[in-house]
């Protein structure tokens, strides 16, 4: 089905197919988007059964794509400043997704397809979510890939607008329930709120600049940081810009939807949530930065090579601040919880913080373990809220630390996957979560930030108390009246990724060093010979598709 | 704290509406007054949407204010194309118009469905999910 | 705490004065011949340590019979073969050379320091065999042995019940004292010194179900093992500054020091040479209970009576004497050691002796008069005489064995009544009359009666410390006979109460602590009171006297006792060279042997006793101590003897007035040393402990450690209320947190523009 | 073959571990104790290959596989002789556990074992781990299964001692980990590539990093490691409570090995990597050490939970081996290493008895037990034997370790004969010493109330005693006594005892086939430690090299960091600006004074 495209991109002239090219994968999704919306409101059950199916397929056919394109010389020619960087993130971005479509399987709309089977009401197309819902999510994916390879302003803009639109949408129609919706409204009105500042930002930036492309702009800042100080407008424009683009990794200024929001949408969107905005967030803020240049990265400024005096102080100021407070709030929000969705949300925070880590510790290592990092991170939290998404009660989600107690008894294997997966995050070393910190960790000195590493580990230390938890109450806890009645979907399919999860943690650190490297290509600035890049990319690809 | 708003934005439009000299990119030599005052403008605007964001409770004013917030960046992208001599800022202009058309679909579809919901547009009807 | 202090205080006193007088030369010693051919030696060791493995096999299997005692007296006899024909090997002719046996290497290692030079801490298993290793355990052994026997049937009662942990304690000990007197370098002292100490605390804590007897154990091994502290900061103070701790290499490091005094040892701080001495004198006075830690050894008799004769009479007491004659050179170097030794050692007599006047329980007026015995050794090696010291720990091993026998065989016979005011008159009793005269011989020789063995040893300290014409030695001597007059009054009042008088005798009831008087198999709670014919009321109790085996022993211990006296008997009439200062002129206390008693130092007139008008100091001390010897006989006779009655009345006469009430007081209640103990060290510990405790648990680890780990959980409450669900609460919290960032940003960039 | 063998010793644990998951629950401590036994004869053989006994060099050299080459992480194995000898006690003390606990547990077996077998593999793993992140791992799993003994198979609050053992040790541990990271990154600015390599980051950061950079350094090694020995003052609360709460083999390998990590990384890391470091910091901790053993000994004396107190004189225990290791000479580091052989030997021995008591009588409160040789004369036997051990009698094991420290500490004086100067001195050790007089009272105190004195029994296991009138003033009559009513009367104890655990009175024999082999050990070790003393003197020579120099300028000028103070805090610390070369890590690490006064003054 994708050969016809190609054919039509190579008629368009040199430069506009090479761009083509490189977003096939994302209109091969926005295609999907299009097939799974239609077969939503087939008629014909077996065909509205088929829709999850469907977008897994169009998400698999989209990662080959991406290892196709990522491989061929169109890379070299597309003028990015990064452009090895889609590479690895489509790929994860698409591998994620298929877990977490997994993870939804069935759950959206299965009262009303209970209700058409057994005849108590009758099949009308406007009641239907199912083939909207993944239509959605599709887009969102297709926006945050977008994301990896814009090349200016306006693309970041449309790029991290559609990625979010979509995700108001999923969360209103997670869950037929009042809570889902009172979280899409407070998502849908702080989203916006985020979107007009980073926006703000994004006009300062070019009234700086006088440019909206990326490589321009970076010339333009470079050759203001060698003659004097970057002008305040910048520093205005982009301080407001990583504020704005921070709500997306809900670091602290704006992480304040994320507990509300997570708790009140149905868990599969939590996955979702927990995951994919936080990958444009971080590609968002790498592409942003590498304007401001980074130190000890070379920038062609006028004909020779400049090393750049590296971010200028306000910015590095912003994030180190940022990073600090995301990850204390977070770690120290989370000991309170009862919830299990709550308590992710924080954690996601605090794993934004150390997120942030990565990127403040700048390009050639930071990004690496930042890339290598997230890939751990997205298996773990995934793999959480898949045994949640697995279980229920009397009908209703398993929310509550309480209806865990004692799982091991009834389910053992959902206990050790839950154990399992909650320990990596803790970073207990022969699990993927402590080579990934191991990792952030070292490039973080290496950029001598070691006052930022000891904090990080006082808040590793504090998150051990809540994800011990995680491990305590379903491994260790005797099982009370609550937890009789909690019993398995009957959709299979989270209880496999749930699973699937768990494995691919206890395998991933065999496999690292392919994965390293291949986030250690996407990583490299153009400059960097063709071949290497190609060979990782393979590499990245036959890892994830594993 | 409203009519103050109010009054700002006819102030700036009226300013605006004055029929430009030519509109062709290169030629108006922007005297940098006119600049410093669109400016000035689009910060005012970007500021009294945040205040009536975060003081109006009914959902669609609430919407209406970020709406207002975008067109504050958008007067600002232009007055900077004006500067730079460079039309990229006004085309940036009207993908933000096309978003903020987007957006505003979806905020009313959700208005309309917590309004068929809870009967009333306050949004603080809606503080179930809070920290225990 | 208090040992530290103490040690503390000696050494700041020694600092102060060590430096101002010249550096005293120690004597030189022959460096030792390394003889493996005599590693049969080793045997003396492998003996009693065979000994202990079959009595534990013995224990394993349920033996019910006599075997382990037998085994244990044979093991010991052969022992004492061997030392014998060690003895003979060695002492050919008049000397005998010092020789080092090397069986094995125990802890040694070596390592390069920085200088890149050797520098090794060696501690082989070597013994190390002189003469006064000799005379040791020639005594140790022989005793041993003898005591074994008398205990073979002492203990038959227990033969099911607990004989084999009896024997395997004594062939331990004996290993131990093997190896603490046999032992080559200083380590294999510490290892036997704790290994008696081991040995006595098994066998003090004897019969376990009494809990006297239990604390008694305890305490005997804790206040053992304060000694022993001091024993081994002496000995890492001797590797610090000699380089080693094997007797050989140390007397030639210290003949090398001494000859070349002017370079002491660069690196080795003055008073870390000075405190040696200190250190060893604490280790002796802890294992042979003087003064400040002597309250273990009466407390000690809770043991059987076979333990108190062997242990806490004869050989493991006086292994301090042993360890300072041993390392008598250091002792030499530092002035101020030695009057030290003989100011605590002749207190302590004296204070034992008062003590000793006032008890009733005859096993403790016994446990005192070993202390103040002591104490006369330790005076004799204080004024510079070990061939005094070691002629009396010769004798009183013989005799103060001989007294605890015989106070076991009453004990035995008797229903374990050993209160001196409910026995009399024994006499006369059928069976106990080898008992009653042994007693007697034992007491003539305890009070130094004229030509007794007691007399010739203890007089050689006293006239040593008479003729040393030092002030201090002299006051000291005149202490020593004020003691021995003191020392003559309680052993007689022991012999008139018990042996004569009107016959009067009844068994100890608390000994028979059965709890329901119808136990027919006749429970009583300490073996010792082994009363076969049933505990029934005390009116139809009839004593039985001991058997053949312990009336033996008893015989020759007699004979033991009296002819201890037989080297000065030689000495004295056939002019030959008195056999122990032989013995102990080859060994490394040469120091103190002093030459034949006759040498023209002891000559000159005017002498403290000149009084007596006797030139020579030896015989006029001897008819002096005599003198008052035998005035403290008859004052015994006179209260004890004649009419009883006086005693009371003067003990009630000196109660009731109150100037003189605390003397009587005093003396029964141990000068209260006990006690004082107990409130300046127990109870602070006591009290601290609980006060650590209740800290550890609830300030250390509930404020310090459970605060910390809380404070996430605080900082979580404060920050918890702005997420109140209100979705303009988020907005205004989210642009209020932006302000607050873009102002600090701005302030650092201000700092920094 | 060595490196294999090396493998194996790991292998099969793990191997074990899932056997056991898989096979029936009635099979898992049988398959548990064929697994320790199989790591125990392994152990022995690679001891018996072993080429590095007296050299004090690492070996086997090339036992690699590259996991993670990109970040320098290789999973190599590799110890020296000390190494050896804590993988020797750790895969010896193992199966008597498994065979300790055949009663100990009745539901949940499988779990127990196979966890047992997991914490034995990370244990190894640490004691022959050759790569900063191999010996991290083995250090950091540790937790996990002790985590669940503790909590599934503990006492009363078993969950609160389980999570507070975790999160007190991780967060010490994490601590550990940002300071190995910190050399690693000064590594790879100084050389361009990541190497994770002990010995490599070890000399590197003794010889190339600043003053300051090795003073912080040691502190966030010394963070964790101090927390995991528990024996400095501050942070050895958690010890106690954690062994009140678990099961009795947990604690006997949680005294035994756990407490020896600590220590291990004290040798293997901390010390050689920051001699600055350590000769700075020596004093304070020297004095935490003795503070500990005193406090520790004085609330052993007041204790009346017989398990508790042991737990604390551990802890008194661990103080003075850590005294010895840090009076930084031979004879103290040496004593420190031989102690923590015969600590693990001894008070293991000691966790066993207490553990054989409660498994009888179900409680460890010494008001309630007492007087135990009548009703149990072979295990008073082993009791007083280990007791004694435990207590530095010399002849048995303890003794060797305890006079060594003791020792050493005395003769570190500045001006010291033995060619290694030291900071500590004479009073430091005649303080310790007090902790031995102490250490004698309460042991002998515990002795008093459990083994001596009359029959005491809870009134749980003793209720038949009442009717019959006599509550045992039974003379030394042992439980086998022929005498006519002592055997009636003792029959009537042994079938009480058989109504409520299958256990008889005394020991059965696969208890006493446990404590003999230990018993035998702890007497060899004590007559003749020749052959260790002769293994470990090399491996502390080849630690100790950089100490001497450093010590003399300390005392000569007071303290080793630059006067004008100019490279502070840690974060400010601008890195060492890329030596050229790095010395081969085969030549002896130089004089590092000279290089580290250049590279601070750059």
């Amino acid at each position: 089905m994708n050969e016809p495209m190609l054919a039509l991109a190579s008629a368009i002239p040199s430069d506009m197919s090479s761009k083509l090219t490189l977003i096939a994968p994302e209109i091969l999704l926005f295609a999907g988007a299009v097939a799974v919306a239609l077969l939503g409101i087939s008629r014909r059950a077996s065909l509205r059964h088929a829709v999850p199916l469907v977008t897994a397929l169009f998400l698999a056919a989209s990662m080959v794509v991406t290892a196709w394109v990522y491989r061929s010389d169109a890379t070299a020619s597309s003028g990015l400043m990064l452009p090895m960087l889609g590479g690895y993130a489509k790929l994860m971005i698409a591998g994620i997704g298929i877990l977490l479509v997994m993870v939804a399987g069935s759950s959206i709309d299965r009262r009303l397809e209970e209700a058409f089977e057994s005849g108590r009401a009758e099949f009308d197309p406007i009641r239907v979510m199912r083939g909207e819902f993944f239509a959605f999510f599709l887009l969102s994916l297709a926006g945050t890939m977008l994301v990896s390879n814009a090349s200016d302003l306006i693309w970041l803009f449309l790029a991290l607008e559609l990625s979010s639109l979509p995700t108001y949408v999923m969360v209103a129609v997670s869950r037929g329930k009042r809570k889902a919706q009172e979280a899409s409204m407070k998502y849908f009105f702080l989203g916006a709120l985020s979107a007009a500042t980073f926006l703000y930002g994004f006009a300062l930036l070019y009234g700086a600049t006088g440019t909206l492309v990326f490589s321009e702009m970076r010339d333009v800042l470079a050759m203001q940081a060698a003659t004097g100080g970057v002008s305040t407008l910048a520093i205005v424009g982009g301080v407001m810009a990583i504020l704005g683009i921070c709500f997306k990794l809900a670091a602290v200024p704006m992480h304040f939807y994320a507990p509300d929001v997570y708790e009140g949408a149905g868990v599969a969107t939590t996955a979702f949530l927990g995951f994919i905005p936080k990958i444009a967030g971080v590609l968002a803020l790498i592409l942003l930065l590498s304007i401001f240049g980074w130190s000890g990265h070379s920038i062609q400024v006028d004909g020779q090579l400049v090393s750049s005096a590296g971010l200028p102080a306000p910015i590095t100021a912003v994030l180190w601040m940022v990073a600090v407070l995301t990850m204390t709030l977070g770690n120290v929000g989370a000991i309170l919880q009862r919830n299990v969705k709550r308590m992710l949300a924080y954690s996601s925070i605090a794993q934004s913080g150390y997120l942030l880590i990565g990127i403040i510790a700048g390009p050639p290592a930071g990004f690496e373990s930042l890339l290598f990092y997230l890939l751990g991170y997205g298996l773990m939290n995934t793999g959480l809220l898949a045994v949640l998404a697995s279980l229920e009660r009397h009908g209703e989600e398993v929310e509550t630390l309480e209806d865990l107690a004692g799982l091991r008894v009834r389910h053992p294997w959902l206990a050790w996957s839950m154990a399992i997966c909650a320990i990596s995050l803790i970073g207990i070393p022969p699990l993927v979560g402590f080579f990934g910190k191991l990792a952030l960790f070292g490039a973080a000195i290496e950029n001598s930030q070691m006052a930022l590493v000891v904090i990080a580990a006082v808040n590793t230390a504090i998150s051990a108390y809540y994800y011990l938890q995680l491990v305590g109450v379903p491994m260790l806890g005797q099982p009370n009246a609550r937890t009789q009645a909690v019993q398995l979907v009957p959709d299979p399919w989270p209880r496999r990724a749930a699973l699937f999860c768990a494995a691919s943690i206890l395998i991933l650190p065999f496999v690292a060093e392919r994965i390293y490297s291949a986030a250690a290509a996407s990583g490299k600035a153009p400059t960097s010979a063709k071949g290497e890049a190609s060979a990782s990319v393979e590499a990245a690809a036959r890892a994830s598709a594993q | 704290m409203s009519c103050f708003a109010l009054t700002t934005i006819n102030a700036s439009t009226t300013m605006l509406m004055q029929p430009m000299p030519t509109l062709t990119l290169a030629s108006t030599a922007s005297d940098p007054a006119t600049v410093n005052a669109a400016l000035l403008v689009s910060a005012l605007l970007f500021v009294c949407g945040l205040v009536g964001f975060l003081t109006r409770r009914n959902m669609i004013i609430m919407f209406l204010c970020t709406e207002l917030m975008f067109q504050g960046a958008a007067l600002a992208m232009i007055a900077f194309g004006n500067v730079h001599h460079d039309a990229s800022g006004q085309v940036f202009v009207i993908f933000i118009l096309t978003v903020a058309a987007a957006e505003a679909a979806l905020a009313l579809g959700l208005v309309v469905l917590l309004y068929r919901r809870r009967e009333t547009l306050d949004s603080q009807a809606w503080n179930e999910l809070k920290e225990a | 705490m208090i040992l530290s202090i103490a040690s503390a205080a000696i050494t700041s006193a020694v600092l102060s004065s060590s430096s101002a007088d010249p550096i005293a030369v120690a004597t030189l010693i022959k460096p030792a011949i390394a003889s493996p051919e005599l590693a049969w030696a080793g045997l003396i060791l492998c003996f009693p340590a065979l000994a202990a493995v079959l009595c534990a096999v013995c224990g394993a299997m349920r033996v019910k019979s006599k075997l382990p005692g037998m085994i244990t007296a044979i093991a010991l006899i052969a022992a004492f073969v061997t030392t014998l024909s060690l003895y003979l090997t060695c002492h050919d002719g008049a000397t005998t050379t010092a020789r080092t046996i090397h069986l094995f290497d125990w802890i040694t290692f070596a390592w390069r320091g920085e200088s890149g030079d050797w520098t090794n801490f060696l501690a082989p298993f070597t013994l190390y065999v002189d003469s006064l290793t000799l005379l040791w355990m020639l005594f140790v052994t022989g005793l041993g042995s003898l005591i074994t026997i008398y205990a073979t049937e002492y203990m038959e009662e227990d033969q099911g019940k607990g004989y084999v942990r009896f024997f395997g304690g004594i062939s331990v000990f004996l290993f131990a004292m093997g190896t603490l007197v046999l032992g080559g370098n200083l380590l294999l002292l510490y290892l036997g010194w704790e290994g008696v100490g081991l040995a006595s605390y098994l066998l003090v804590g004897y019969n376990y179900d009494r809990p006297s007897a239990v604390a008694a154990a305890k305490k005997a091994f804790i206040v053992n093992r304060v000694g022993d502290l001091g024993l081994a900061f002496g000995i890492f103070l001797i590797w610090l500054n000699y380089g080693t701790i094997e007797y050989d290499a140390l007397f030639q490091a210290l003949a090398d020091t001494t000859s070349s005094a002017g370079t002491t040892a660069a690196n080795a701080s003055e008073w870390s040479k000075a405190a040696i001495p200190y250190l060893l004198m604490l280790g002796a006075f802890g294992k042979s209970a003087q003064f400040p830690l002597h309250v273990w050894l009466p407390d000690a008799m809770e043991g059987p009576t076979p333990v108190s004769a062997l242990i806490h009479a004869a050989t493991m007491v006086t292994a301090g004497v042993y360890l300072i004659a041993r390392t008598y050179p250091l002792f030499e170097l530092q002035p101020l050691a030695l009057p030290v030794v003989a100011c605590i050692g002749c207190f302590s007599a004296l204070l034992a002796a008062s003590i000793g006047m006032a008890q009733y329980d005859i096993k403790r007026v016994m446990a005192y008069s070993t202390i103040s015995q002591l104490g006369y050794m330790f005076l004799g090696l204080g004024v510079g005489s070990t061939f005094g010291a070691s002629y009396h720990v010769f004798t009183h091993a013989f005799f103060k064995a001989l007294l605890f026998l015989c106070c076991g065989a009453i004990m035995h016979g008797m229903g374990g009544q050993l209160d001196l005011r409910k026995l009399s008159g024994l006499r006369h009793v059928k069976g106990f009359r080898v008992t009653s005269w042994t007693l007697l011989i034992g007491c003539i020789c305890l009070s130094g009666f004229p030509f007794s063995s007691g007399f010739y040893s203890k007089d050689t300290i006293i006239g040593a410390a008479f003729a040393s014409d030092d002030p201090l030695f002299i006051f000291l001597g005149w202490v020593a006979i004020v003691t021995a007059g003191m020392t003559a009054y309680y052993a007689f009042r022991v012999w008139f109460r018990v042996c004569c008088g009107e016959v009067l005798y009844e068994p100890d009831l608390a000994a028979h602590a059965a709890p329901t008087a119808n136990d027919a198999h006749g429970h009583v709670a300490p073996h010792d009171s082994a009363n076969s014919q049933g505990g029934h009321a005390a009116h139809d109790f009839h004593p039985h006297g001991p058997r053949f085996a312990i009336n033996g022993v008893l015989l020759v211990i007699a004979v033991g006792a009296i002819l201890a006296a037989l080297p000065s008997y030689l000495a004295e009439f056939a002019h030959q060279q008195n056999w122990i200062q032989s013995m102990v002129t080859d060994s490394s206390a040469v120091a103190g042997a002093g030459s034949s008693a006759h040498d023209a130092h002891a000559e000159h007139a005017n002498h403290a006793l000149s009084f007596t008008g006797i030139s020579d100091i030896h015989t006029a001390t001897s008819v002096v101590a005599s003198a008052v010897g035998i005035l403290g006989i008859c004052i015994a006779a006179f209260f004890h003897l004649t009419n009883r009655k006086a005693a009371d009345r003067l003990r009630h006469a000196l109660l009731s007035n109150a100037l003189t009430r605390w003397l009587p007081l005093a003396m029964e209640n141990k000068w209260y040393v006990d006690e004082i103990y107990h409130v300046v060290l127990r109870l602070p510990a006591w009290a601290i402990g609980h006060v650590l405790h209740f800290s550890d648990a609830h300030v250390i680890d509930g404020f310090l450690v459970n605060g910390t780990a809380r404070i996430p959980l605080h900082v979580a409450r404060v920050f918890q209320p702005l997420y109140n669900g209100a979705l303009q609460g988020y907005a205004s919290t989210m642009a209020g947190g932006v302000a607050l960032i873009s102002a600090w940003v701005f302030w650092i960039w201000l700092q920094a523009g | 073959m060595l490196p294999t063998l090396s493998y194996l010793l790991l292998l099969i644990p793990m191997i074990a571990t899932v056997a056991i998951l898989c096979a029936p629950s009635s099979l898992a401590k049988w398959i548990a104790t064929i697994g320790s036994l199989a790591t125990f004869f392994v152990a022995i053989g690679f001891a018996w290959m072993f080429p590095a006994w007296t050299d004090g060099t690492f070996a086997p050299t090339d036992a690699t596989i590259p996991l993670l080459p990109s970040l320098g992480i290789s999973l190599s194995f590799g110890t020296d002789s000390v190494g050896l000898l804590l993988v020797l006690m750790t895969a010896f003390l193992m199966p008597l556990c498994m065979i300790g606990s055949f009663t100990a547990v009745t539901e949940r077996t499988k779990e127990y074992f196979a966890w047992f077998m997991a914490l034995e593999a990370a244990m190894l793993t640490v004691f022959i781990a050759k790569d900063a992140i191999v010996f991290y791992t083995g250090y950091e799993f540790t937790l996990i299964p002790m985590y669940f003994l503790i909590a599934i198979y503990g006492g009363d609050n078993k969950r609160v001692a389980s999570i507070k053992f975790f999160l007190y040790t991780f967060f010490g541990s994490i601590l550990t980990l940002s300071g190995v990271i910190y050399i690693a990154a000064q590594y790879k600015i100084a050389n361009g590539m990541w190497s994770f390599d002990l010995s490599t980051l070890t000399d590197f950061c003794s010889t190339k990093m600043s003053a300051p950079q090795q003073y912080w350094v040691f502190i966030l090694l010394m963070a964790g490691f101090a927390v995991k020995v528990a024996s400095f003052f501050p942070v050895h609360t958690w010890l106690p409570l954690v062994h009140d709460q678990a099961p009795t083999a947990g604690s006997v390998i949680l005294a035994a090995s756990l407490l020896k990590l600590g220590s291990w990384g004290v040798y293997r890391i901390a010390l050689p990597a920051a001699p600055i470091g350590g000769v700075e910091l020596d004093q304070i901790f020297a004095i935490l050490c003795i503070v500990g053993i005193l406090n520790a000994a004085l609330i052993c004396w007041v204790q009346n939970d017989a398990k508790k107190l042991i737990a604390y004189s551990s802890v008194s225990h661990l103080g003075f081996c850590m005294l010895g290791m840090f009076s930084l000479n031979a004879i103290g580091v040496t004593g420190s290493i031989m102690y923590m052989i015969n600590h693990g030997l001894s008070t293991g021995a000691l966790f066993l008895c207490i553990g054989m008591i409660y498994e009888r009588y179900h409680t460890k409160d010494m008001d309630q037990l007492g007087g135990l040789f009548r009703r149990m004369p072979i295990w008073s036997f082993f009791m007083v034997f280990f007791t004694l051990a435990s207590l530095g009698l010399p002849g048995l094991n303890g003794f060797i370790g305890e006079f060594l420290c003791l020792m050493g500490c005395f003769t570190a004086e500045p001006q010291s004969v033995a060619g290694y100067p030291g900071v500590l001195g004479p009073w430091y050790a005649i303080v310790a010493g007090l902790g031995l007089v102490l250490c004698a009272m309460y042991l002998l105190m515990m002795l008093g109330k459990l083994v001596w004195g009359p029959l005491r029994e809870p009134a749980s296991a003793a209720h038949h005693g009442g009717d019959h009138g006599h509550s045992g003033a039974n003379p030394g009559a042992t439980t086998h006594s022929s005498g006519g009513s002592a055997a009636q009367h003792a029959s009537v104890t042994e079938s009480s005892a058989q109504s409520h655990s299958a256990l008889p009175a005394d020991l059965n024999a696969r208890e006493i086939g446990i404590l003999v082999p230990l018993a035998v050990f702890c007497l060899a070790v004590g007559f003749y430690p020749k052959p260790m003393l002769d293994v470990i003197a090399p491996s502390v020579e080849r630690l100790l090299a950089p100490y001497p120099s450093l010590v003399a300028e300390y005392v000569a000028k007071g303290t080793l960091m630059p006067r004008d103070d100019d490279g502070g805090g840690m974060a400010s610390i601008t890195p060492v600006q890329g030596q050229s070369t790095l010395h081969a890590n085969s030549e002896p690490p130089l004089a590092t004074v000279t290089t580290v006064r250049e590279s601070v003054g750059q």
